[in-house]
């Protein structure tokens, strides 16, 4: 045997707290080592052609790299050392940064010795590796996307575009999701639903993308590759033959408030969600309609020349396999009902800005839905950075949406009276800042000061705010014809309920939790589950759109070769020792373990593909049969016998 | 008058000071302002409530020397509604009892008229001495 | 006082049970009125409110250093009493404290709160009261109101021998049931409590913002002038809403929105006087009980008149 | 205060009688070590507070009494040796222990309201309107502990704050005003004259007038004693001095 | 860690999140005593109880076991097996006479660097004032109490 130790600077981060030359002399002495050397920076070109060159040259069998953490880069190394025809799992690294130089840079001696002790740890583990070979499963081209808002149909053509199946499942009877709602958008202003509505009608058009709305992710089970989803198709009570003529609409009897409309409009129990939907064809509101709620009406039905109402429709389950899934449940406005002080809900003239995005569409569209009057003021941060409604978060859009239909108020109307109340205002993004100028220049009238109360008179309808304009130090008490209240995103419930279904880590605030904040910003924790848009975290829709791309690529990466590395670090059994007590089929959880006769003897019996590494069952197992690949019993214990400066045997 | 003032280590005593006997961490505020926009006494004040947090954020003595901690009625309003969830009426609290435990009083009991003091309720003399009295 | 020789509500006889009440200074003096008006009441739905023994003082408004354990005493000592109230056998296995006076409510939860989840502070406070038994933390401390609550608002209802028709009341809360949060028994800013009290005892309930606003607590001692523009700005809002007169739990609101309306009088000529009630006062009347326990005489704005136009109680003598 | 004398009462009071008597110290078999401000005395054992201080040879013009226990001229504070606590006592009925610290008896300097009892409305008011600082009572307890009297002080002051004449003048019926509690209250009360008030009010407006009193009120307008007091009047200042050493006196 | 006077802490991590915790408190350079060396698992359910033993009887004074919080671990239930091991070898450690606190079990996610630290320092006091574990006949070990 013969190993090479390699032992990295990392450019002064460990030197200068480690004595690189009391390593190397101490691993020199250690048996089976057969090259020592150290180099400023063993991840660069110049460190890694060291590693492969020695392999070549003196044969080397096993290497240890002592530097950062194997996080970091033990991929890196790994790769070097397949390169060099060796397998990836004869390498270990010994991580002397993160768990010896930072942590303990008072205490250089010991920091010293600790270093010593990791690269005995390392040695020892190196010492017992097989020459494991990475298996290579195939992997299909199949996809599953969640959620069709931008984020979704984004995701969804980059891969149809790509040659990829895509499922795309939405909740809501169309795609579009909450962009679809907005006026324009910031900072340049073009018309939302003018730039949306092409990227909605080329999701039908794509033949790579099976498109099921009205629909919801019910189970998922099974991994990267191999992943088993049903997905749960409500009724919408109409037929594809429904050519949207909209005669059943004229006759139905109910009218209910428009919740696309944000309640400013009504609609009928059947209807279409707006007018460039896709699909576009009816469905019918079964808590709303007369005939499914008491058996009575059935108007829609009647009079439908192409016979499309179907009361009989029932919910169906759809069974599909993916090989990868992207998260794009986006998110849901604030309930700025539970901010009780801003009295939504309870008056009528305080609104939330998604209404009034749809103000302005009526506005603009000549089809106004209701007064917005002179003075009108925008409160920032509701249900935004409000520990006391138990956000934390900042939403990253509300100031420059605020910005952005205070602005187009104003210059709609010069006359009108418009003010931001704000906590700090945040234009981070490319073109925001000017875009804020912008708005100070029309006159909107920015005040730094969050709001305490709105109160309402009975008698006139005008909402009076209580703030202080905390840079003039004034207590400001004012009234308004309309208070529009900038509320956040929060996870959602589409979100929420995903990440209960794919049994996915979330982070503080709610929203889905990212693999790396830095690096790995879609990927997530379960290999071949990606995240995009708002279901991650609030953002803007480039951010959500870049992100979405993002996480189709990331999925391509996977699947593009048709075939993929498995780790082989899997379970495995030694059927000699095994007695069939069948512990370790009890606790696996991918029922990746099963028992099977084997010469008139029952033995446990590991599925290399379904066995995903977690060491539980060897752990369990009470004759020592079950291993795990990488993690031996005798590793494990060499490496605590070296942490714990046993001498070698 | 624009006063100058100087930002020192010595200020982190005051900080530490305000943060111990209220229970708070007064550099956790954000200067919104909520506090004061709500605050029904403000209007009786000289500095609002955010302003005396600002000045306790940084360690400026001269708090204490105006009359707005006060004028709080402990009635809690700034408390329910902070964003950071940081119990104002304690931080008042802790600035008269900066001032109280050195034996200065807010309020002189035998300089209230007879007549005045014959008229309240217990309630409100338990509570005024409790607030006004060290 | 009052009596159930006439009138005796069908589920009043299995309901009946005692519970140990805590009055607190006030309620002894210049609110006689609120306390006589709420036993009565109290009794006339089943409820006995036993007076704890030896109560002191509250001591009321919460102590909000962090470092203060000697304002605690008072409280933890009356928690005490109610120990003792159990071991005496004066009530059964009844750990439950109410109390009427909002101020001594909010003091004693307070406190109760800190001690409960700061088994060191307890034990401080316990050495420092050797000569007593030790307070073990198992109090909980209750308002008349959520204790209504918890009675149900229906069955209330159903003892109203006369609906206060017609008569509408501002419900006020101030600060001290509503905050803060750990402390409040209801929503801070958009309490309705009373406001359900009040409908089921048939009378109309008007909303104002003003109700959760503060009355100026403790300031009235040294500036009556605020007090005063504060009483100014919630009763003028609520006559502007319509409403003909006001219902408070707090002794020191009463004060302040009843009494100093002779200060608001004379810096607002423009002010018109208003009849300030405490809650149980309207239920006495709604309930039908005897006259002695509505205690109008220690009101300061006389809300005879008022009563007597909605034919509520019998017109006086004059 | 006089009946059930323990044993141990007298043989402080032999104790003491032999040291104010004279007795020669050779006689005295127990003797026990005091300081007195600081300095140590060697005093013989089982004197009372103020014998021990005299036998050191301090002198009391003021601040002592009666000497029996009534007055409340002698109240006084001191720690006992290794013991944490402050107490307080009479000194005329404290025994001195060996090892006490001691201290010149104090005198308790106290704010005491004027007011006319007549004008005064029989309402709770009374106490917050002279004694506003009741209120200030944070039924910490320290002046029971306090009092020598063994009154539950704390009771009293907490029945003032919301009125309470009779219990009041009830539980502070033994006060002996020695002030004791006034020193030891951390929220600076004056315990015995917001009881004095309490008790006047209540003697006047909330008692009634008792039997005896108008009897005997009938019987001076009625002259009963107008004789005796005639010839009272007459007397020379020796014959007054007469009378009053030869007057019926209670048995020591 | 040859001589036997300086606590040796053995903590072993599973890779998604303790592992990455204690990088994280690397990276933030939180600084922490030496006396602790990490050993990676993929899961903290690979750690058997077995293992912790050896490690106790190969002069590790304690023994950290450190996984992802309840709800998060990466193989959906690895950690309430981890948990349920460990709860039982306290047990067996009682009756072997060692105090049982000298195995610990911490839940730290991948960004609680400072929760990693503050672990670490906590567990080298309080293993620290119990000393190093004397297993040398069996009947000696009478610590547990």
């Amino acid at each position: 045997m013969k190993i090479g130790v390699y032992v990295c600077h990392c450019g002064g981060n460990i030197s200068e707290v480690v004595d690189i030359k009391k390593l190397t002399s101490s691993a020199e002495n250690q048996p089976e080592v057969a090259v020592v050397r150290d180099n400023a920076h063993m991840c660069s070109d110049v460190g890694r052609n060291l590693v492969l060159e020695d392999i070549k040259k003196h044969k080397l069998d096993r290497v240890v790299v002592a530097a950062c953490s194997p996080q970091f880069h033990g991929k890196t190394f790994m790769d070097i050392v397949e390169k060099a025809g060796l397998s990836p799992y004869v390498f270990e690294m010994a991580n002397i940064r993160e768990q010896c130089s930072w942590p303990h840079f008072n205490e250089p001696d010991l920091a010293t010795k600790k270093a010593k002790d990791l690269i005995s740890v390392a040695l020892a583990k190196a010492r017992l590796d097989e020459s494991l070979s990475r298996k290579t499963m195939p992997i299909g081209k199949r996809v599953l996307v969640v959620g069709a808002g931008i984020a979704g149909i984004q995701a969804a053509l980059d891969l149809g575009d790509a040659g990829f199946e895509v499922y795309l499942v939405e909740k809501e009877a169309t795609i579009g999701g909450k962009m679809a709602q907005l006026s324009r958008t910031f900072p340049t202003e073009d018309c939302a639903a003018c730039i949306l509505s092409p990227k909605m009608a080329d999701v039908p058009a794509n033949p790579n993308i099976t498109l099921f709305t009205n629909s919801e992710i019910e189970k998922v089970s099974g991994f990267l590759g191999n992943f088993d989803v049903t997905i749960n198709k409500k009724p919408t009570y109409v037929n594809d033959q429904c050519v949207a003529c909209g005669v059943c609409e004229e006759k139905c009897p109910v009218k209910i408030p428009n919740e696309f409309e944000q309640e400013l409009t009504t609609r009928r129990a059947i209807y279409v969600p707006f007018e460039f939907a896709v699909p576009y064809k009816y469905l019918i509101d079964e808590s709303n309609c007369i005939y499914l709620q008491k058996g009575k009406c059935g108007n829609c039905k009647k009079v439908c020349p192409h016979d499309a109402v179907d009361f009989d429709q029932k919910p169906e389950k759809v069974e599909v396999k993916v090989d990868t899934i992207i998260v794009a449940t986006g998110y849901d406005i604030f309930d700025a009902k539970e901010k009780k002080v801003y009295g939504f809900g309870t008056n009528k003239n305080v609104i939330t800005s998604l209404a009034m995005e749809r103000m302005i569409v009526h506005e603009a569209e000549g089809r106004a839905t209701r007064e917005i009057g002179k003075r009108v003021a925008f409160i920032q941060c509701v249900g935004s950075r409000d520990e006391q409604i138990g956000n934390e978060y900042c939403s990253r859009i509300c100031c420059m949406y605020a910005t952005k239909l205070s602005q187009l108020l104003k210059r709609a109307d010069p006359k009108k009276d418009v003010y931001v109340f704000y906590t700090d205002l945040r234009a981070f993004g490319k073109g925001f800042e000017e875009y804020y100028k912008r708005a100070q220049k029309t006159g909107v009238k920015f005040i730094r000061g969050r709001v305490a109360e709105v109160n309402e008179d009975s008698k006139t309808g005008k909402v009076a705010i209580k703030v202080e304009d905390t840079l003039a130090r004034q207590i400001i008490e004012s009234e308004f014809d309309l208070v529009v209240l900038s509320v956040g995103m929060t996870p959602g419930a589409g979100t929420k309920q995903a990440a209960e279904v794919l049994r996915m880590t979330k982070s503080p605030g709610g929203f889905l939790q990212e693999a790396h904040p830095k690096f790995k910003p879609v990927d997530t924790l379960n290999d071949g589950v990606f995240i995009c848009g708002c279901a991650q975290g609030p953002k803007d829709i480039p951010d959500t759109v870049a992100q979405a791309s993002a996480a189709a690529s990331r999925a391509i990466r996977l699947m593009n070769k048709g075939i993929y590395a498995v780790e082989p670090i899997t379970a495995v059994v030694d059927e000699d020792l095994c007695s069939g007590c069948a512990t370790c089929v009890s606790v696996c959880p991918y029922e990746a373990v099963k028992t099977e006769m084997k010469d008139d003897k029952r033995v446990a019996k590991v599925n290399e593909i379904l066995c995903q590494g977690c060491g539980s069952c060897s752990a369990a197992c009470p004759s020592g049969a079950s291993q795990q690949h990488w993690f031996m019993n005798n590793q494990l214990k060499a490496m605590v016998g070296a942490a714990l400066g046993e001498e070698e045997q | 008058m624009i006063k100058k003032v100087e930002l020192t280590p010595e200020n982190d005593r005051f900080i530490n000071k305000v943060n111990e006997l209220s229970g708070e961490v007064v550099t956790l505020c954000e200067q919104c302002g909520t506090c004061s926009g709500g605050c029904p006494l403000v209007s009786e004040m000289d500095i609002t409530p955010s302003q005396w947090m600002r000045l306790a954020q940084l360690g400026l003595k001269e708090v204490l020397d105006y009359k707005a901690v006060w004028v709080c009625a402990s009635c809690f309003t700034c408390t329910v509604r902070c964003p950071r969830k940081i119990d104002v009426s304690k931080v008042a609290e802790a600035l008269r009892q900066i001032i109280l435990r050195k034996a200065i009083d807010y309020i002189d009991l035998k300089a209230i008229p007879k007549e005045e003091l014959a008229c309240l309720p217990q309630i409100a003399l338990v509570s005024a001495c409790r607030k006004f009295t060290g | 006082m009052t009596t159930r020789k006439t009138e005796t509500p069908k589920t009043a006889a299995t309901d009946n049970f005692k519970i140990p009440y805590y009055p607190g200074c006030t309620l002894k003096t210049t609110a006689k009125n609120f306390e006589n008006s709420a036993i009565a009441a109290a009794r006339a739905l089943g409820i006995e409110l036993m007076e704890i023994p030896r109560w002191n003082c509250c001591g009321t408004v919460f102590s909000l250093t962090h470092d203060d354990l000697i304002h605690h005493v008072a409280s933890v000592r009356n928690f005490i009493r109610v120990q003792e109230m159990n071991d005496y056998g004066l009530v059964k296995n009844e750990n439950r404290l109410v109390t009427l006076c909002a101020m001594c409510f909010n003091t004693l939860k307070s406190t109760n709160l800190r001690v409960k989840k700061n088994a060191e502070d307890l034990k401080k406070i316990n050495d420092l009261m050797y000569r007593e038994e030790d307070y073990t933390g198992k109090v909980e401390v209750l308002h008349f109101l959520e204790l209504l609550k918890s009675l149900g608002f229906e069955k209330i209802r159903g003892r109203v021998k006369k609906p206060l028709k017609g008569l509408k009341i501002a419900p006020y809360y101030g600060c001290m049931i509503l905050r803060p949060q750990e402390i409040g028994i209801d929503d801070p800013e958009d309490p309705t409590i009373q406001r359900d009290l009040l409908l089921s005892l048939g009378a109309d309930s008007v909303d104002t913002p003003y109700k959760r606003v503060c009355c100026g607590s403790y300031q009235t001692v040294k500036e009556k002038a605020i007090v005063a523009e504060l009483a100014y700005d919630i009763l003028s809002h609520a006559r502007k809403e319509g409403a003909e007169a006001m219902a408070t739990v707090c002794p020191l609101c009463a004060f302040n929105l009843d009494h100093r309306q002779k200060e608001v009088k004379a810096s607002h000529s423009d002010f018109e006087e208003m009849p300030v009630f405490y809650v149980t006062q309207l239920m006495a009347i709604a309930f039908g009980l005897e006259n002695e326990s509505y205690g109008f005489d220690q009101n300061y704005v006389d809300p005879r008149p008022l009563l007597a136009s909605k034919s509520l109680i019998k017109q006086q003598g004059s | 205060m006089q009946e059930n004398r323990s044993p141990i009462m007298d043989r402080i009071a032999e104790a003491n009688k032999a040291a104010t008597t004279g007795i020669d110290a050779k006689d005295i078999k127990d003797w026990i070590t005091i300081y007195i401000m600081g300095k140590a005395y060697t005093v013989p054992a089982d004197l009372t507070i103020l014998t021990a201080m005299e036998y050191a040879g301090y002198k009391f013009v003021r601040g002592v009494g009666c000497r029996q226990g009534f007055c409340g001229a002698c109240a006084t504070v001191f720690r006992k040796k290794g013991d944490y606590k402050l107490q307080t006592g009479m000194a005329c009925q404290t025994r001195a222990e060996d090892g006490m610290y001691l201290v010149q008896i104090p005198f308790s300097p106290a704010e005491k309201a004027e007011y006319d009892i007549t004008k005064e409305p029989y309402e709770a008011s009374v106490f917050i309107k002279h004694y506003p600082e009741v209120t200030r009572c944070v039924s910490c307890n320290t002046c029971t502990k306090a009092c020598p009297q063994d009154l539950e002080v704390m009771d009293y002051v907490q029945a003032a704050i919301r009125g309470a004449f009779d219990a009041l003048s009830e539980a502070s019926f033994d006060c002996i005003q020695c002030g004791l509690c006034a020193i030891r209250c951390p929220a600076e009360i004056v315990q015995y004259n917001v009881a004095q008030l309490g008790r006047r009010m209540y003697g006047r407006y909330g008692q009634g007038v008792p039997e005896h009193l108008r009897k005997r009120v009938k019987e001076i307008a009625e002259g009963k004693f107008k004789k005796d007091m005639e010839k009272i009047i007459k007397c020379s200042i020796e014959e007054l001095r007469k009378i009053y050493t030869d007057r019926e006196k209670e048995p020591e | 860690m040859k001589n036997n006077t300086e606590p040796k802490i053995v903590a072993f991590c599973c890779n998604w999140c303790s592992y990455a915790g204690a990088d994280s408190a690397g990276t933030s350079r939180l600084q922490m005593k030496p006396h602790f060396r990490v050993i990676r698992a993929m899961c903290s359910s690979r750690i058997d109880p077995e293992l912790i033993l050896d490690t106790l009887k190969k002069g590790a004074w304690g023994v950290l076991v450190a996984g992802c919080h309840p709800g998060d671990c990466h193989y959906v239930t690895g950690n309430y097996r981890t948990q349920k091991r460990i709860a039982l070898l306290k047990n067996l450690l009682q009756e072997l006479g060692i105090a049982p606190q000298r195995v610990r079990l911490e839940w730290i996610s991948a960004n609680e660097g400072g929760k990693f630290q503050k672990v670490i320092n906590e567990f080298i006091d309080e293993i620290a004032s119990l000393g190093p574990l004397q297993l040398a006949g069996r009947s000696t070990a009478k610590e547990a109490s």
